[in-house]
């Protein structure tokens, strides 16, 4: 690395931790220079991600997804309501995202994060707009009972792409939903029929016959790239978030149609080019993940 | 496309079919049978790790069956600004829930409660002095109650206290127990928390044999908490070891 | 192409347009902005000492504070300031007044369909009011794909709820005449770079491109309507100062 | 805050050390307790209890109410108390809030009994009226007047005394109530039924001020703690509830030695408040 | 509703004109400074005063006169139906201010720069007057602390209903819904410092009705002053002067 001016002088006297926290920028440009990152991606690349099923046993259904270090805990659970006069045949999701103070140190108790309604609003635009779930698989019976999908999903750590990482749990989540066996008392109230007696004569014949999971059609992909000059950075962690502050978020389904295109601001522009070098990346990133979780 | 999470309808959880409730067999006369098929004084596996959590100071995770707490702990970093000066640092500690965490959504207990009660238990253990005129946040998020959440997340914080390098007299264990008729059963999970007729909680800093924090429920007889304290300060013993060894192995861990 | 729209406004008519500065007294700046019958108003106050929690002390910190028509902030609502946020970060020289900060305040007046890119513009014509630095002017503008493939620019709260999807965007208005060094570096002017993107709705990836160009080509008038009505202004505060 | 200088604490902790405090009482001296009955005449009960320089009020109310699912044959107590600026000036505004949420739950852990509803003070299957319909809802709100030290005990005692004050209403239960409707309840204004309050416990809050530990701390004795254990006793001599007010740690054998000493206290205690509560019954009738 | 019977007599069988029975304590919180019960009837507040003493909140520090402070708090138990919230909702903000304002203007505040006077009074029950209830106990605590005081303010409300004028309305007269006018005055200096009504009433009416609740505030202003007296004379004994 070549230095070019007196202070670039001190900064290579420095130690490279020091350099990094007092000039920030600088240390990630002088990285973008050579087509790498901190953490040794290449500039287009995401983190590793991994997902398990299942984490959380009083749910109906539940998702742990991990980007790189960004950890989301989501899960659904089913309760029954009398769905609205308008779609009597439909059931209802409700999204929450939320960030306790666990997740970051910018977050305190008592004050909920700023960054989490935003969020919500913009997974429940982009999960309802999908199209991936069908909210006429979640009637029970028409005009009486329909399925409310409380989706909750818990930002354990955040390091970056919050929206990406919340997104896949939710999608993952909603994989492993499973309706249970329900039927109709005599009270107008649905009810849960337990494994053991599923044998014995019902009294009533079950709304709900068997345990199913929901059909996901098009299952939407975020990618959040960072837009600094005319480096484009796929997934970034929190550092480089903070530092280079424009971020260009493209969802995709799965047959590549655009869901959200989202760029709030920030700094930098967005130039056609970029836009379009952001959905390649989201294409051959999606691929990639899908493998990864395989 | 419309926001459908406005004006959200009344909603309820459905409720099993089956009638009849099992009455708890302490009614009967018999001994109490453990839910999960343990012995009355056996605890549940412990899993704990440490350093869950990226952007804390130090973190740790812990289940103890279906009791699943992560604790971050922050700082030591600069008091709130309304705060006067203090020689001594300052502790500062926030339990929540998630709103999957217990059965029926939305339904968690007390979380102010909690709040001030892993205070007083991690109080004593911490050498306040060791770092004067800031404040330590230790931030709990219960993912999944299963039963003697506080003293899981009193004992998962101790080991995140650790893990984040303050300076503590020794770590924190701490143990529960109920009372059931004539039994007595060490770590009770939910349903045997919800039938109890009396419970107790120690928590203790093992290798000091000193309590740092107990609380009683219900009626005892003397002779019952002497018992029931030994019972739990051995299980108290048996976890610090547990949480130690955790210890040791990230440490090492590192060092490799 | 030719097919009128209910309101008998051909696809990429814009509903008129109106802009009135320094409407409120207190206010530093002010600027009610609408659009057809969405009509925002938009209050400047600042800058004032000192920038609030987690914002970088070093540079000028912008609020935005969104007031609905009616009810209480919900998350929509929070969105919005996030992205009129960001957006007028983007145009605001925020190294100029470093340490301060500069609360805009919007009121929905009445909203029918396009709030956003009108708020946008409002919020940008109060900032002119106030007299804050900015580089250049936002102008935002919203653009939908309707059932079959038209694309259909400035839509009304009815034609909104009717489309496939819809395209929030937010453009920097045509510089007249200083040259900017850097977008002639990198290749692209500085007209066609987004400021803002928001969509809604799912569409092909062509389909958002169209829009884009839609989009960019309605911003010449919106931007000289701006233009002309933030001008006079200054034109009659320099004639009662002579 | 109590605001001492070194000599006043060393006067203070060597007072204690040598059983002699600075208001002249032995380590386990409880300060002269007044009571007073019927203090608020709109409560079904009440009590304001003076020791020393604390001051207490303690009003039961009694509402009609739905049992809890889960215990469908009990009725529910609640208990709330309230810390007020007159007492410190700290407590201004949401001040008082921590401290009346921690009074709050050490009254309801020492007097409320286990989960399952055994060991209460309170019985509460006398407070249902019909089986998973109908049930008295107490309502126990405590206000903290005045403060010097020593609150817990003091509100525990003024809860007994308002409890051993309240008198509850007879009700009358329409028959012929089917058995999904809400039954239609008959409130007497005449009758009234009293509660029995032999069950209810007494607060014992031993302080620990260097290695010894004294009861009725005042508010400069409690600045000098390193820990304080509240134990709940009632006649029988049965522990019904401790907590710990955290601070130091201690020797698990010193904790038995407090609850002894405090069941040797407790009997000291409740006949002097029985007979504190009944001259202040008996001053009320005149 | 009947308020006044033909006979002439109120509710609670008083005349129009008569006050409830007061009665009133110094000292009765150890701690503060200065602190009075003070009741009418059926409705008794404590007030503690905390002060002159250093400033809490550097930033409202004033350095030519002193800072007052009030909050008025309603105990749960204080009114006929339990109260949930029972701080910081509007009413009890708006109490504050009255109280604050009024004590101020009797409180020789120049002579304590840079100093703060925390009154805080505490609702035990409620049957209407609370606010003048308040005030008087403030006063009194006030006087208990020594705090220079221009003039003890005394405070008491009247009301028109039936076409009778009534002194002190109870918490059933209060909620009639008709005009409640409460008055506060500086006895001595025979001066008004605090006159709140909400309701239409003809000027000559209210008049009347002012007049009335002046009266009122006069009576426990005498009151007030024996009380101090006798106080006075109970510290003096102590002290065997």
């Amino acid at each position: 690395m070549a230095t070019t001016n007196g202070s670039n002088d001190l900064s290579s006297e420095m130690e490279v931790d020091a350099f990094r926290r007092l000039f920030p920028l600088r240390f990630h440009e002088r990285h973008l220079l050579e087509s790498i990152r901190p953490d040794g991606r290449p500039l287009g690349r995401a983190r590793d991600t991994t997902i398990s099923l299942g984490a959380v046993a009083s749910a109906n259904g539940s998702a742990l997804a991990k980007i790189g270090c960004t950890t989301m805990l989501a899960a659904v659970k089913l309760e029954v309501m009398t769905p609205k006069a308008e779609s009597p045949d439909e059931g209802c999701i409700a999204i929450d995202f939320h960030m306790p103070p666990i997740c970051s140190p910018l977050v305190r108790p008592g004050r909920p994060a700023e960054a989490a309604p935003v969020i919500t609003k913009q997974l429940t635009d982009t999960i309802l707009s999908s199209g991936m779930i069908d909210l006429k698989e979640l009637s029970l019976v028409s005009g009486k009972a329909a399925w409310m999908a409380y989706l909750d999903i818990y930002c354990l750590d955040a390091d970056g792409a919050l929206f990406d990482a919340a997104l896949l749990s939710a999608v993952a989540a909603f994989s492993h939903l499973q309706i249970p066996v329900v039927s109709l008392n005599d009270d107008g109230r649905i009810v849960l029929i337990s494994e053991e007696n599923s044998g014995a004569m019902w009294e009533k014949e079950p709304v709900n016959k068997e345990k199913r999971k929901l059909k996901l059609e098009s299952v939407p992909f975020s990618l959040t790239c960072l837009l600094h000059k005319n480096y484009i950075l796929a997934d970034p962690s929190d550092e480089e978030e903070s530092i280079m502050e424009t971020f260009l978020t493209v969802v995709l389904d799965s047959s590549f149609q655009l869901v959200s295109l989202n760029k709030p601001g920030g700094p930098g522009l967005a130039h056609t080019s970029a836009i379009q070098d952001c959905v390649g990346i989201n294409k051959t990133e999606s691929e990639r993940t899908s493998e990864d979780i395989g | 496309m419309a926001g459908k999470i406005s004006n959200t309808p009344a909603t309820y959880t459905p409720s099993p079919t089956s009638q009849d409730k099992k009455r708890p067999s302490i009614f009967t006369g018999s001994d109490w049978v453990r839910p999960d098929g343990r012995g009355l004084h056996q605890c549940r596996p412990a899993f704990l790790r440490t350093s869950a959590v990226n952007s804390a100071s130090g973190s740790a995770y812990a289940e103890f069956g279906n009791a699943k707490v992560i604790v971050s702990v922050f700082g030591p970093r600069e008091s709130k600004k309304a705060m006067m000066y203090s020689d001594i640092g300052r502790l500062n500690c926030n339990v929540s829930y998630t709103s999957f965490a217990t059965p029926i959504r939305g339904q968690a207990s007390d979380s102010k409660d909690l709040s001030s009660m892993l205070h007083k238990a991690l109080e004593g253990a911490i050498i306040l002095e060791s770092f004067p005129k800031t404040t330590v946040d230790v931030f709990a998020l219960v993912l999944e109650s299963g039963g003697s959440d506080l003293p899981v997340v009193i004992s998962c914080a101790s080991l995140a206290l650790a893990d984040a390098g303050i300076m503590l007299y020794d770590m924190v264990a701490s143990v529960s127990m109920s009372c059931l008729g004539k039994n007595l059963v060490i770590d009770p999970v939910s349903e045997e928390e919800s039938y109890q007729d009396g419970g107790l909680m120690i928590t203790c800093m093992p290798s000091r044999n000193e309590v740092t924090q107990m609380t009683v429920t219900g009626e005892w007889s003397t002779p019952k908490i002497h018992e029931a304290m030994q019972l739990c300060l051995d299980a108290c013993s048996k976890l610090g070891k547990i949480m130690r060894s955790c210890l040791k192995e990230t440490v090492s861990a590192t060092q490799e | 192409m030719d097919e009128k729209r209910e309101d008998g406004r051909a696809v990429t008519q814009l509903r008129p347009l109106s802009c009135t500065r320094n409407v409120l007294n207190r206010a530093h700046g002010s600027a009610s902005f609408s659009q057809g019958e969405t009509r925002i108003l938009a209050a400047v106050y600042g800058p004032k000492a000192g920038t609030k929690k987690n914002e970088n002390p070093e540079k000028a910190c912008i609020e935005v504070i969104w007031k609905p028509k009616s009810g209480q902030i919900g998350k929509a609502e929070k969105e919005y300031e996030m992205i009129v946020k960001r957006t007028l970060q983007n145009i605001c020289l925020l190294n100029v007044h470093p340490n301060t900060t500069t609360s805009i305040i919007i009121q929905v007046v009445n909203d029918d369909g396009s709030l956003l890119p009108c708020a946008i513009n409002a919020a940008c014509s109060a900032l002119v009011d106030a007299g804050i630095p900015l580089k250049y002017l936002a102008v935002a503008i919203s653009c939908c794909i309707s059932e079959d493939e038209d694309c259909i620019l400035d839509p009304n709260k009815l034609e909104e709820q009717k489309m496939k999807a819809l395209v929030y965007l937010v453009f920097r208005n045509s510089i007249m005449s200083v040259l900017d060094e850097e977008s002639t570096q990198v290749g692209e002017s500085i007209e066609n770079g987004i400021v803002t993107s928001v969509t809604h709705g799912v569409m092909t990836v062509n389909n958002y491109f169209r829009c884009l160009e839609q989009g960019r080509a309605a911003i010449k008038p919106l931007s000289d309507f701006l233009r002309k009505k933030l001008q006079s202004k200054v034109q009659s505060d320099v004639s009662v100062a002579g | 805050m109590v605001g001492l200088s070194l000599g006043e604490k060393n006067f203070i902790k060597g007072g204690i050390a040598q059983d002699i405090r600075t208001d002249g009482r032995k380590r386990l001296t409880y300060r002269p307790i007044f009571v007073e009955t019927g203090v608020i005449p709109q409560a079904s009960g009440s009590a304001r209890v003076k020791m020393g320089a604390t001051d207490v009020i303690a009003s039961v109310k009694a509402e009609l109410g739905k049992p809890n699912a889960s215990h469908p044959d009990k009725g529910k107590v609640s208990i709330y108390v309230d810390c007020s600026p007159t007492a410190e000036p700290t407590f201004e505004g949401r001040g008082g809030e921590e401290l009346s949420m921690e009074l709050s739950t050490a009254l309801q852990r020492c007097l409320l009994g286990g989960k399952s509803g055994a060991g209460a003070g309170i019985d509460l299957s006398s407070l249902s009226i019909v089986e998973g319909k109908v049930c008295w809802d107490i309502y126990i709100d405590g206000l903290v007047v005045s403060s010097d030290g020593n609150l817990l005990d003091a509100l525990g005692a003024a809860i007994k005394a308002a409890l051993s004050n309240t008198a509850v209403p007879k009700v009358q239960v329409a028959a012929n109530a089917s058995l999904d409707e809400q039954p239609e309840v008959d409130v007497s204004d005449e009758e009234f039924q009293q509660f029995d309050t032999t069950g209810v416990p007494v607060i014992i809050t031993l302080t620990k001020v260097g290695r010894h530990y004294i009861v009725d701390a005042t508010a400069e004795e409690e600045s000098q703690m390193s820990s304080a254990v509240s134990i709940s006793v009632n006649r029988q001599g049965r522990i019904c509830g401790l907590t710990k007010r955290g601070g130091a740690g201690l020797d698990p054998s010193i904790i038995l030695d407090m609850i002894s000493v405090a069941k040797h206290v407790s009997e000291q205690l409740i006949n002097k408040l029985d007979s504190e509560i009944a001259a202040a019954e008996a001053c009320e009738e005149e | 509703m009947e308020y006044v019977s033909p006979e002439g007599l109120r509710l609670d069988g008083r005349r129009p004109t008569e006050m409830r029975q007061l009665r009133a304590e110094v000292g009765v919180v150890a701690k503060a400074d200065g602190s009075a019960s003070f009741e009418m009837g059926n409705t008794k507040v404590i007030a503690a005063v905390y002060g002159p003493r250093e400033v809490q909140n550097k930033g409202q520090q004033m350095n030519d006169q002193a800072l007052v402070r009030c909050e008025y708090s309603m105990a749960n138990f204080s009114t006929g139906d339990r109260m949930r919230k029972p701080k910081g909702d509007r009413r009890s903000t708006e109490i504050s201010l009255v109280i604050r304002q009024t004590m101020e203007a009797c409180i020789l505040t120049h002579l304590m720069p840079r100093s703060q006077i925390d009154i805080f009074v505490q609702v035990l029950q409620a049957d209407g007057g609370t606010r003048s209830a308040c005030i008087n106990a403030a006063t009194l605590a006030l006087a208990d602390a020594g705090i220079p005081m221009r003039d003890l303010v005394t405070s008491c409300s009247a009301g028109y209903l039936n076409s009778t004028p009534l002194l002190d309305l109870n918490y059933v007269e209060d909620s009639a819904g008709g005009p409640d006018v409460t008055v506060g005055i500086l006895p001595k200096l025979d001066k008004v410092t605090l006159l709140q009504m909400d309701a239409k009433l003809p000027i000559d009416i209210f008049e009347n009705v002012m007049q009335l609740a002046i009266e009122g505030c006069k009576a426990v202003a005498n009151y007030i002053r024996e009380i101090l007296l006798e106080n006075t004379k109970q510290l003096e004994f102590r002290r065997g002067v």
